[in-house]
């Protein structure tokens, strides 16, 4: 019985790292075509700086500095407002 | 005076035993740990406080209505739950309800309808572990926000380090073969979903480790994720001895080209490609994976930006108190003092030793064939422990070379750890559960 | 033409019952007191939209399958069920109904399983309800958001204000007393477990009383529910007479040193602290008082601020709109228009009046015995009903003092009331339930 | 060698099926149409990404626990499962998956307690769908949301527009008639529950066609939530055309006179007005509508702005999420690959093409009848899909006249629509539910 | 049978369209009256674009712009602050 | 059973008052003695105002100021290139 469970934990660490290694290296291979084929046949019209940007849509600079600009516009505009009246 | 008398018997203090007084300590201390120390708060907040409460004695937070009958219940309803597992009404309660769960579906559920039919219910925290873990839907859900959070670029831009990932899993199946080691050797005695339950700590990823357990040592859950999250905060204090042992000050002063920029199509492909990776090879890694993955294309895919926001905020938010208080059910004293967990926590300790070691190796041995030299103390990162391992390589690095930041490189094979252990997970359910 | 002929039959106006016409009433007066009156909103809208949903004629939204059956099966069906509970086929459906419901859950079982063969499902409030109310999860998990928005600080300045909270917890067990009272002498018939969740109303706390009825009088929650919401926000109308009947105009003036300024560690220190003292002396209050000193523990570790923020936002108030419209599938006619709804409206308001008293007077005794006076008019803000109870101390002390500011004096017993009412309810529903 | 054999075996590559192929290629086309053509991204990548986990082969993530014994258990398990069915053990599993679907709710509970007792369970997407919408809840919280979004001030203005949408739902119904024509040749094979279900793609409102067909198809849901949300995405497609043949250059050019603001207290009102209508004439859209009121009343009052921003974010979005999953688990093979899927893909673009021609006609024959011309062009947005069916009229009507804004016109009939639909949902699901 | 098929869907659409066409008419005749009831006995005191801001809690520019004042006033004191140490 | 039942108020209303202010007690003890203990043995380093700011970590005043100035910064910097181009 304790031999038969010791055999079972050999037979899980090959199996496992086995598969472990074969899926990881199944995925290195596709991933370095897939990146060759995008790159090549798909590529990016757009410079890559704000294909990086777009990605990260909450911090995309451009949205949030127009958000921000119009923030300070309306602020200043209030306190003007404010000083008048 | 009747009813002050029921009162001091309903009362903590009369009926607390010294285990439950150990696991308030044990508890207090991991939120000691937590708050203070800074050790993965998130989840060991509400972990310890979880188990506060699973430890408040009489409240029964933790236990269903079936064990609650059985503690509290009178002779006669003891006898009647007895019955449906074929035992004597003289048996222990514990014997039972070991008995009842061990026996058909059907009994269990006949055992239930009698323990709330005499008005018994089943706590609050076990109520929250059926919902949450037993279900399997909290930590897929978490891994979901996991992906929503994860940026693959790195590993992108070389794919190699997944070879690094794969490597720091031999931690996960070293450590099996320990637990199996150590009931072949007579000290403790562990099946074998428990040692395969055990060796996924060395995945240094919590909810990786959540799920495995839940599925094949639903007992030693708690004394798992304990380790796998406090071995994870101590991750700047395990590795570092082992990354200058492994290494020659020469190599750790490698410098790495710098890291191409990945653009976005290939970012919105990579999460598919795993996918249907999977779905060809390893279906039974599909759950955990699949969710990471798609957690990760509404990432990357930019026109779903309030379901990704979602997924890495309110939702994983939310998931996390629950999946942390149901952790916490699992530190009951009579579940968590058990010999079995100083085994899981050496074990465990032992896992995040050999996955460096073993990260770190496979990166030399890369270097020997490979004209592209990769620092090996960025193998370290493989064991996941996202971002902290990542971070250890980094400021391992900074000592060696002050301008050589490896954070970056470090974090392919970082996130490429969290692929391997839920691979590993994957296979290791499949097989346990038909051996 | 026999279709239109069945759209009449099942439309609304031909199945309308007076007492829905009536209940549909009073969940518009209910709206409007919440949306132009400002009478809790938070709880008042869902529960009134609830409300509202529930009494629509035909729709069935409030029922179980069990009871959508009853009322419009056939004749066969009918007497299926009434067999189960060994009734003739010819007993009126309410009577087998509440048969049924007193039956054993095997029989319910059996009475669903026969219900939903015959293609009979239940509405979609009946199910809110069993999720987030049968279950008492909703209830915890508010209390736990509540516990979040916390500040103990001014109560840990000033621990004596703990007696005042303990003190107006006298309204819960004085109308307790009077709903028994009412039952002895013929008027209403209310059961030990109606009673005391009728005096949990005196709590002046929403989910503490939500939880309380639907442990020990389910049918009486929709009422208990609105009486609790309704007098917390009537709180500025009701408590300044008794306040002023009950001080002198040197009483009211009496100025208080300002508040000690109260550490991180203390504040991080007192939900466990808080939560020790539950496990050793009262089990039973803690699955309320444990969620409440977890999230109070999330707010002030600060080491979980996304957790806290989540508890504070998005979990309580999705939580919210769900327990609100829950508690309005309790406003079905069948179950509001009964004189105990009276009763419990009648018992409610005393409730809070007889909290508010106990609190200034427990004030004035602290007075004679204490050297640092106590500005009686704190003591009213003891029934809890944060924060619009600190908020009339504070009022009522600038009317007598212009620059004598009571706010955060008053919030301690503000809180203190919240952990006495959450107190309350454990040892109610622990002897209740064993009674 | 056993091991590598079993993994083998347990392989997606040994196991995968042409259909799953087949279904996996069409989902990643829907991901494709999601994310680069912005195909309503939000439901169409959370249910494409969960058609590629459905269609994993060998994981049966979308399968129960009685089919996953069926499907991978031996001989002796698959014959107590067809005993259940009166069925001999020889029998094709599918064969007895299908006779155990139509036994009785007790036949149904033996047989899953033998499968879990099996130690098989359900898959993830299975228990996401049993949760999100078999429960029905999932798209009543999202209709509650977009209740919360939906401002009813340009239908309150000009409440004529009212008729234009009631005028577009003869898409759904010709639709019906069209898949009862089909089945009537023998070209297809629908029952009427089918074909009230297919019509409603023709609401044009994702939501509705999901509640309908889980309750009236549930086989048929996924090809008609990939049907609705496709050619919600294509109306500005399909649409123009049909307008500018129904309607003269004139017609186009007609300028409506400018709306007049709608007060708070009318759009307070509203709501309320339009649940106690649904109460009276027409209990069962009840849930639908009254969870868009309710929604609605919430952003409206002004009084529980926290709730109303919950329902309109984070809860919504969790939601859909799960709703999408869920969706996607209905596109599996053996249940999408099926000839009814083209008939309901066909039938559904003719259900749109149907309602935007019935809209235009009914607003040429409003202006035969009133003095107030109506612009034909917004008799269009009757057929809901907000907001783009509203920005198409506008588009046109810019097209003939630049200087005739017709968005706010148009958002009337188009919110109009949304409540037609309802009402439709709601008389088909009680006509057919009784027929 | 499937002459019973027809005939069901000829109803179903009969009754349908004429629940909706009725509902729907019901429901302007409702709206025309609440709206001539409201506008005439419980009209507005504020004026109407305030109640217009006021709907939309989240938008209402009073509100946002006070906030946003605070904000600039408090990051100019910051400012001024970090400036002067 | 009418008596039994104005017993068991009785009865109720005593353990539960007692109940009440026996725990509230011991929480008023226990908390002195812990505010006692804290401030003597484990006094916080920092100034209580700014421990006292550090719980309410939304509202700590440090950093929303430094992350409302850098919404200035970048807004004005935001300004000033639109001005430029
Ligand atoms: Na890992
Ligand atoms: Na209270
Ligand atoms: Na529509």
């Amino acid at each position: 019985m304790n031999g038969t469970l010791l055999q079972q934990g050999f037979d899980l660490m090959l199996f496992g790292m086995g598969t472990v290694f074969v899926f990881l290296t199944l995925l290195v291979c596709s991933v370095v075509i897939m990146s060759a084929v995008v790159t090549r046949f798909f590529a990016e019209l757009e410079v890559p700086q704000k294909g990086l940007a777009m990605t990260n849509s909450k911090e995309s600079p451009v949205a949030v500095d127009s958000v921000k600009l119009r923030v300070i516009q309306d602020a200043i505009h209030q306190h003007r407002k404010k000083k008048q009246s | 005076m009747n009813g002050f008398q029921y009162l001091w018997f309903d009362s903590g203090l009369y009926q607390i035993q010294i285990g439950q007084v150990a696991m308030l300590l044990v508890c207090l201390l991991l939120l000691f740990l937590a708050i203070k120390r800074g050790f993965e708060p998130l989840l060991l907040v509400p972990i310890g406080f979880g188990g506060l409460l699973a430890n408040i004695p009489g409240a029964g937070l933790a236990i269903s209505a079936v064990d609650a009958a059985l503690t509290s219940g009178d002779i006669a309803l003891v006898s009647q739950l007895a019955g449906i597992a074929d035992l004597s009404a003289w048996t222990n309660t514990d014997e039972i309800y070991k008995a009842l769960n061990s026996a058909s579906a059907e009994a269990n559920i006949q055992a239930k309808l009698i323990a709330t039919g005499a008005g018994y219910s089943s706590g609050m925290l076990y109520d929250f572990y059926t919902v949450t873990i037993a279900s399997g839907a909290a930590p897929l859900i978490i891994f979901m926000g996991v992906g929503a959070m994860t940026d693959f670029g790195p590993l992108l831009a070389n794919p190699r380090t997944l070879f690094l990932g794969a490597a720091a899993q031999f931690g996960i199946f070293a450590t099996l073969l320990g637990a199996v080691g150590l009931t072949t050797l007579g000290i403790m005695e562990f099946s074998i979903a428990d040692a395969a339950a055990i060796g996924i700590i060395g995945g240094a990823d919590g909810p990786t480790a959540i799920y495995v357990a839940s599925k094949l040592a639903p007992d030693l859950l708690g004394a798992i994720a304990v380790a796998a999250y406090s071995y994870m905060a101590l991750v700047p204090m395990i590795q570092p001895p082992i990354m200058r042992a492994l290494t020659t000050e020469a190599e750790r002063k490698i410098v790495m080209t710098q890291l191409r920029v990945v653009g976005k199509r290939e970012k919105i492909t990579f999460p598919l490609l795993m996918l249907i990776l999977v779905a060809l090879v390893l279906p039974s890694a599909a759950p955990l994976l699949g969710m990471f993955c798609f957690g990760n294309l509404m990432r990357e895919c930019g026109v779903v930006a309030r379901l990704s926001d979602t997924a890495q905020n309110g939702l994983i938010n939310i998931t996390t108190i629950f999946l942390g208080l149901s952790v916490g059910s699992k530190l009951a004293a009579d579940k968590f003092l058990d010999p079995k967990t100083l085994g899981i926590l050496l074990l465990g300790i032992v896992a995040f030793a050999i996955g460096t070691a073993a990260g770190i190796l496979m990166a030399k041995m890369m270097n020997l064939v490979s004209r592209h030299k990769i620092n090996p103390l960025i193998g370290s990162a493989g064991v996941s422990a996202v971002p902290m391992a990542a971070r250890v390589s980094n400021k391992i690095g900074l000592e060696a070379n002050p301008q050589n930041f490896l954070l970056m490189h470090a974090m392919g094979p970082n996130v490429a750890g969290v692929i391997g252990s839920a691979v590993a997970a994957g296979v290791m359910i499949s097989i346990v559960s038909n051996m």
